[in-house]
């Protein structure tokens, strides 16, 4: 049998993997949108591994609703994406430059 | 060291499986041969040729001879075409078209894996497909094959929403998603009255219709429209990868045909009220009736091709768009209401 | 009764709303404007009058209480009332007021309107610091205070006055933020933002030594003493004459007042522990300050110096007294001390005002500050300069001007303490009047420098009447300053009772 | 399966605001451009029924509805009212600026209304899952607000800053969630705050999710240092968006920190406060020191933001139900302020002229001495100076602290509140003391001048009577 | 439970598998004689001039961005319809509340155009 702690380690590694991605990545706005996906999964794997051994549903529900929220999410961080490149004809993260944060 | 006995012997489950799956795979490779024979031999026939007749009697062997000379055809891979990906690209679309019959029930009993999510299963498998689509454009490096994965990507997805409302309304009336369920819900007195694609008719038409644009044909392939971009996404295949490619479509074609008939007619049910035919041989529930409405339903797949002109594509997005979406939103709220009142076949 | 009404909200509010009003009104008909400011300034003037002649000097308790809940989630209060330490300063505040306005007249041409405003909200704010007897409130005027005198510095400002403006808004919000955190603690200490409540306050001498220093940090910006004093050379110097009459007469008292309303009654023994401090850095204001100020070649910087020595002697007042109680002497000397300070700060409002104007009467016509610009004023100006002989006369501590009285009674006071201190604190007046005289020496007196001075008019008779009234409270002061002792006898009397009682629970 | 209709009544202003947007989208799909500003008033008609709706279903007792994931309290209502209200105003203001720049949609005033609608999810969540798609919500129609100036470049770069850095945050709030979740059983907020007293729950895990829902938490709110998004979104967001940004999404934050760090994880206030202790203190004096070097005034307001953001904190991490009074009326008070302040920002930029730069402001007060003043109240505000209502802001706040024997720690407060000072000074500074550069004058409707100048005194008005405001803060905190 | 799930996993394994050994069997009794002209990608006769994966339409997009969304309400429709006959006529409601608030959305992304082609 699996143990909890597996699918936390798992979802940890996962959730480690994404936001070095988006802190490291400098090269394409689109993996940073990758990376985001990723750590929401990271996230529902824990959801999920806790509902299961907590035997209690409100994970798995809330591992859907988070899947919506991932999809509008792609979507509206593709659009302006959509807009960026018009602007910019780049989605290089390197290019994102302009405003001095 | 273990004999190979031995090994069966502790793998047992596995072997049967294998067993089990040869015995469905070989059947629907055969099936898909032949299907491309029927094609060519029906439209030959409406457009008043004879079709295929030269190889073995009555052109026979026709789709053998065509398999061998695929085997035996150069595989060309383009300079500049990503080659792993080009070579992946038509495993995607024929694997899922196979994997998905896993689940599919045949009859009551005979079925390989009986998943309560099955319908889920499918529906992933299928969405697969569209990565085969588009990863085959992409790989080739041809501007007309990305045009045309593009297309045939943008219309399956279009088509996808479509086909999942309509499925929507199938689970609202059957209330799972396991197939067998849904197969055994429509059972009742009133026989083929009684299947679902009496009270579901809109999202019949729709399913099938969806199905057909998912499976990219006419008159809906303009991802292949052979006069503008001469084969759309598979131009730059040729040999066993192509071959892999039109296996996978007409695979596809087949399985669609199949679940249309298992979620709207019934499955394996007969269309005689079982009080009537029970226990009469062949007139009762059966496998024989699955194969028989899935080929009535396949037919419809080369009819279409043979008499329909091809849409042009924004013909086809609004359709998908304009008119299916709002019929199935539409239904579904009939179709829910109807259970809520427990109204005629939901009682 | 006249003692019914609501006297100390009205001569707040008054000015305020009329300032508002004055505001409103625009500087279209400027003349119309001038007129409607003063008529505030003078309504103020008489509605603050019977704070004084309805006094009762014999309590020492706050008089024409106002009390009503304002935000009762923390327990603070609009709680007005005086005793005889703040009221003399009220008065000296309507009364400067009104000059301020009169001496702004003409001179002020842009914008008028809103010069007028300022001062009269300033003069409302500033009647509210004296009056305030809930800590919150006394705060919240404390700090509006340097709004308008931000604005005033800054637009009708010389050349360098935003640097002015800004270190001088600067120096004093970081003074007094710290003050607010110790209002704040001593308010969980005491349940309610009531300064008398804080008076009886019982606590530890480590906590009273942090509190004392923050009281410290505030008050000494204000005052200003040495070494924080930098900012008011600058701001004076910038300044408009109006703003540094304000900023001299009345808002440097409110540092001393500060002193005595907070510091010394709340930390006495942190006032005692470090009455050294105190003393030493009054005392390096007034001689060393002294001497800075002897080198001026500015006449206003040359002012503002001798202000910040003259505040040294408030300072040294104050703190002189925990050293004559150790010597035995009691009550007598550190009365003496305390009333001098006081003395002194209402006498430095009416003089150091009265010298600014004379600076800016200069000003207004040469528009130069510096003493080299001018030389033989008299001969052109001969009433102006019997004014400003007096004014400096006054300001070097001559006896029979106010400026001799406060002195005096530091002096004498600190003679209890110790010879040294008096010595040194005596020092200034020789010093005081080898700065003031000399300067006189070389504006007023010797040879006419230029055409332009020649040509100079005398004193118009607005100039006159705002010099004149000063001259006669200098005066008055000076022969008879028994009235402003009297009325706050009781008041320091009781505030020294506070101060000999140990508050180390 | 029973369900309550009387549920129902408690999410009634969620459920007129949603259909109201709805409504909204739709009409204007049918509008002409020259009627667009019909939307523009539904939208503010809606925002005044809704207080309306809000008031009447305000219930005498804290409800609980929808299986616990909603609560409807004092405290929600007061603080859903505000964002009407200040949200009308960012409206308001923001017309004539969205017409002179042809982005004067109806879907701003939609993307609004749904901003909206998740503050209100935000502030009723009683679950961490309404938290979250409050929180999403809110987000997702930023994210598209911000970019919404299509040709942009400034804005594209922004909103897509904002995008990764928002969704990084709700990727570290969500797996903060999914520990506390683990630990204790339970996404509800009462059942969490139970389950911490038990003794079986895993601390270790329980801290880890801390660490990462505070985390999450100070993202949202701007905080350091996870402020690095604020400073850009502003520049590069359009004024009008700004407005709204600035303004109401702060007094959602609050009301996240209060259900998530309170109502539920009110019993692990000591790990807690400690962050929090360290997140204000690095917000104040970075968001201080940063805001002085700044020549854009939109990157100045965002400095300003973080430090008042740190200020906010300061009273929460107090604990006690002063704090919390106080840093509720922190957020309104700071709300209201950056309101205006960015309400003249707009009313100074024209077509094909956005007034960004410190320099536009000189000699505001020959231009407009009226507005030159209300700029003046805000500014004086914003540095925490009587008889404005930011010093009693402060004041609250620091009583707050030193109340829980953190002397300290305010003592670091008002430090880094002279610093701040120094650049609203500046501000003042160039509107009086200096000459103007442009002398175009300036051109507003009466409805922005009016609420403008309402917004402008109310900093005075609230100034000298703060009690009330004051008492209806510290009723949601009975 | 999940020992249903190996055969469907065993199925996958074997649908790959077939696809593979055909292709295998393609590039082991096919010839092979490359050249130049064959490899180049198919172009009407012209030289290939540039990379194939250019710039596309940003109404692809469109549609992949409508789609996520579009998937997601099925999503959410899936588990609803199933139990549909056990919550009854809240379910109902409350599903009809959703779909109608998803044909708001629709009905704003046909009047924008969004789903016009040309």
């Amino acid at each position: 049998m699996i143990a909890l702690s597996d699918y936390l380690i798992l979802g940890a590694i996962l959730f480690s993997l994404s936001v070095t991605g988006i802190f490291l990545n400098r090269k394409n706005v689109i993996i940073l949108l990758m990376c985001v996906e990723l750590m929401l999964l990271a996230v529902n794997i824990n959801f999920i591994a806790f509902s299961h051994f907590l035997g209690d549903t409100a994970g798995q529900v809330f591992v859907f609703f988070i899947l919506t929220v991932a999809a509008a999410e792609a979507a509206i961080g593709l659009a302006i994406l959509v807009v960026l490149f018009r602007n910019r004809h780049s989605i290089n993260v390197e290019d994102l430059d302009t405003l001095k944060g | 060291m273990i004999t190979l006995w031995e090994w069966l012997g502790q793998n047992l489950i596995v072997v049967q499986i294998l067993i089990k799956i040869v015995v469905i795979i070989a059947p629907l490779m055969l099936c898909v041969a032949y299907f491309t024979y029927a094609e060519r031999k029906l439209i030959g026939y409406m457009q008043v040729r004879i079709g295929p007749n030269r190889v073995g009697p009555k052109g026979w062997l026709q789709p053998i001879a065509d398999a061998v000379k695929l085997m035996f055809k150069e595989i060309v891979i383009p300079t500049k075409a990503n080659k792993v990906l080009f070579l992946i690209a038509p495993l995607l679309t024929l694997g899922p078209a196979l994997a998905a019959w896993a689940v599919f029930p045949f009859t009551d009993t005979l079925v390989l894996a009986d998943l309560n999510a099955g319908l889920l299963y499918i529906l992933a498998l299928t969405s697969i497909g569209v990565y085969g689509v588009i990863i085959a454009g992409w790989a080739s490096n041809s501007k007309y094959a990305f045009l045309g994965s593009m297309r045939s990507a943008a219309q399956i997805v279009a088509y996808e929403i479509a086909m999942g409302f309509a499925l929507v309304g199938v689970l609202v009336a059957a209330g799972s998603l396991n197939l067998g369920e849904i197969v055994r819900a429509q059972q009742s007195e009133a026989g083929i009255l009684g299947w679902f694609w009496l009270p579901l008719f809109p999202l019949f038409l729709i399913y099938f219709i969806s199905g057909v644009a998912e499976t990219n044909r006419a008159p809906f392939d303009v991802a292949e429209g052979e006069s503008e971009i001469v084969a759309g996404f598979h131009v730059e295949y040729s040999g066993m990868p192509f071959a892999v490619f039109f296996l996978g479509e007409y695979a596809n074609m087949i399985l669609i045909s199949a679940l249309t008939t298992l979620l709207f007619l019934g499955g394996w049910l007969s269309p005689l009220p079982a009080s009537w035919v029970d226990g009469v041989f062949l007139l009762g529930d059966g496998i024989h009736w699955l194969f028989l409405k899935a080929l009535f339903v396949g037919f419809f797949f080369l009819w279409f091709r043979a008499t329909f002109p091809r849409y042009r594509y924004d013909q086809i997005m609004r359709l998908g768009w304009k008119v299916f979406i709002p019929i199935t939103i539409v239904w579904i709220l009939v179709v829910g209401l109807m259970v809520v009142y427990q109204f005629a076949w939901f009682s | 009764m006249l003692a019914d009404w609501p006297i100390l909200s009205l001569t707040i509010w008054l000015p305020i709303v009329g300032g508002l009003l004055v505001l409103a009104s625009g500087d279209k008909a400027a003349n119309a404007t001038r007129w409607t400011a003063l008529t505030i300034a003078i309504l103020t003037f008489l509605v603050s009058l019977p704070l004084y002649s309805s006094f009762d000097p014999s309590t020492a308790s706050m008089q024409f209480v106002e009390r009503a809940s304002w935000i009762e989630l923390f327990n603070i209060e609009y709680y007005l009332g005086v005793d005889g330490i703040s009221m003399p300063l009220i008065i000296l505040t309507t009364f400067i007021t009104i000059l301020v306005i009169i001496a702004g007249w003409e001179v002020i041409q842009y914008k008028p309107s809103h010069y007028m405003a300022a001062f009269l909200i300033m003069e409302g704010v500033m009647i509210g610091v004296f009056s305030a007897l809930d800590a919150m409130l006394f705060y919240v005027f404390w700090e509006a205070m340097l709004i308008p005198m931000f604005l005033i510095i800054g637009v009708w400002g010389g050349p360098n006055r935003v640097y002015a403006t800004i270190k001088f808004f600067i120096y004093t919000f970081f003074g007094s933020v710290f003050m607010l955190v110790a209002l704040i603690y001593m308010y969980f200490q005491a349940g309610s933002f009531d300064i008398l409540a804080f008076h009886d306050l019982k606590m530890d001498l480590n906590v009273q030594i942090l509190i004392f220093i923050a009281f410290l940090m505030a008050f000494a910006v204000k005052v200003p003493m040495w070494p924080v004093h930098t900012w008011l050379p600058d701001a004076h110097v910038e300044a408009p004459t109006g703003g540094s009459v304000i900023l001299a007469a009345i808002m440097l008292k409110i540092g001393g007042y500060g002193f005595l309303r907070f510091s010394l009654p709340i930390t006495p023994d942190a006032s005692q522990h470090l009455d050294w401090l105190i003393i030493t850095i009054s005392l390096i204001a007034i001689v060393y300050i002294s001497f800075v100020a002897l080198v001026q070649q500015d006449m206003k910087k040359l002012i503002a110096y001798s202000s910040i020595a003259h505040m040294g002697f408030v300072t040294l007042g104050f703190f002189i007294v925990f050293m004559i109680a150790q010597n035995g002497n009691a009550n007598g000397g550190a009365l003496l001390g305390m009333e001098g300070g006081m003395v002194q700060m209402v006498s430095h409002g009416f003089v150091s005002a009265a010298m600014f104007l004379c600076v800016g009467v200069l000003y207004d016509r040469l528009h130069s500050r510096q003493i080299a610009d001018y030389g033989g004023v008299v001969h052109s100006m001969p009433i102006f300069a019997g004014f400003m002989v007096f004014f400096a006369m006054s300001n070097a501590g001559l006896p029979g001007t106010s400026g001799f009285v406060g002195e005096f009674m530091v002096i004498l006071a600190s003679f209890r303490a110790d010879f040294w201190f008096a010595f040194l604190a005596a020092t200034t007046l020789i010093t005081g009047a080898a700065y003031t005289l000399w300067m006189i020496k070389r504006v007023v007196f010797g040879p006419v420098v230029s055409d332009k001075v020649a040509a100079l008019k005398d004193i118009s008779g607005r100039e006159f009447l705002v010099l004149g009234s000063l001259a006669i409270a200098v005066l008055a002061l000076g022969l008879w300053p028994a009235p402003l002792v009297e009325v706050m006898d009781a008041s320091v009397a009781n505030l020294l009772k506070h101060i000999a009682v140990t508050k180390i629970p | 399966m029973q369900f309550d209709t009387s549920s129902l009544i408690p999410v009634l202003p969620e459920i007129f605001i949603l259909s109201a947007a709805c409504l909204i989208l739709v009409v204007d799909l049918f509008l002409k451009e020259e009627q667009r500003v019909i939307s523009y008033g539904m939208t503010l008609i809606s925002l005044l029924l809704a207080i309306i709706v809000t008031l009447m279903t305000s219930p005498d007792e804290t409800r609980i509805v929808f299986d616990g994931s909603v609560v409807r309290d004092g405290m929600a209502d007061i603080l859903k009212i505000a964002i009407f209200i200040i949200s009308a105003g960012a409206f308001l203001y923001s017309k004539d600026y969205l017409r002179d720049r042809d982005l004067f949609k109806g879907e701003y005033y939609v993307l609004g209304l749904f901003a909206i609608l998740g503050m209100m999810v935000m502030i009723s969540a009683n679950s961490f899952l309404t938290v979250y798609l409050g929180v999403e919500l809110l987000a997702l129609s930023f994210y598209a607000l911000v970019a919404f100036n299509r040709d942009s470049t400034g804005g594209a770069e922004a909103a897509m800053k904002y995008f990764v850095l928002g969704a990084l945050a709700s990727g570290m709030l969500l797996y903060g969630i999914s520990m506390i979740y683990g630990s204790t059983g339970s996404i509800e907020f009462q059942a969490i705050s139970a389950g911490l007293t038990n003794p079986d729950v895993n601390k270790i895990v329980l801290v880890f999710g801390l660490v990462f829902v505070v985390i999450g938490m100070a993202f949202k709110f701007g905080a350091v240092p996870f402020h690095m998004w604020v400073p850009d979104v502003y520049e590069g967001a359009p004024t009008a968006v700004v407005t709204l940004l600035g303004s109401a999404p702060k007094i959602a934050a609050f009301a996240l920190a209060i259900r998530m760090l309170v109502d539920g994880l009110g019993g692990l206030h000591g790990d807690w406060q400690y962050m929090l202790v360290i997140l204000s203190i690095l917000s104040m004096g970075v968001g201080n020191v940063i805001a002085i070097a700044q020549g854009n005034i939109k990157r100045m307001l965002a400095y300003s933001t973080i430090s008042h953001v740190g200020f906010i904190l300061l009273g929460i991490l107090a604990g006690t139900s002063t704090g919390y009074t106080a840093a509720m009326f922190y957020t309104i008070v700071y709300a209201i302020m950056a309101l205006g302040a960015f309400g003249i920002v707009m009313l100074l930029s024209r077509r094909g002229f956005e007034a960004e730069n410190l320099d536009d402001y000189k000699g505001l007060n020959e231009r407009s001495p009226w507005f030159a003043g209300m700029m003046l109240l805000v500014m004086f505000s914003m540095a925490g100076v009587p008889p404005t209502v930011g010093f009693f802001a402060k004041m609250v706040v620091l009583e707050a602290v030193i109340s829980v024997d953190m002397t300290w720690l305010a003592l670091v407060g008002v430090f880094f509140s002279i610093i701040g000072a120094f650049y609203y000074l500046r501000i003042v500074k160039l509107m009086y003391f200096d000459k103007p550069v442009d002398e175009t004058p300036l051109i507003a409707g009466m409805d922005t001048q009016i609420a403008l100048s309402v917004n402008g005194l109310s900093m005075l008005v609230l100034g000298m009577f703060p009690a009330g405001l004051l008492s209806l803060c510290a009723a949601a905190f009975g | 439970m999940l020992e249903n799930y190996l055969p469907v996993l065993v199925f996958v394994g074997v649908g790959l598998i077939v696809g593979v050994v055909m292709v295998a069997l393609g590039f082991v009794l096919g010839t092979r004689r490359p050249d130049s002209e064959k490899l180049s990608p198919y172009e009407c006769g012209f030289e290939a001039f540039e990379d194939a994966r250019m710039k596309f339409d940003v109404r692809y997009y469109l549609v992949a961005i409508l789609f996520i969304i579009f998937d997601l309400e099925i999503a959410f429709l899936f588990p609803w319809a199933i139990v549909l006959d056990q919550i009854g006529m809240v379910g109902f409601i409350a599903m009809t509340i959703f779909l109608g608030i998803l044909v708001v959305g629709f009905i704003y992304e046909w009047k924008k155009g969004a789903l016009e082609w040309e």
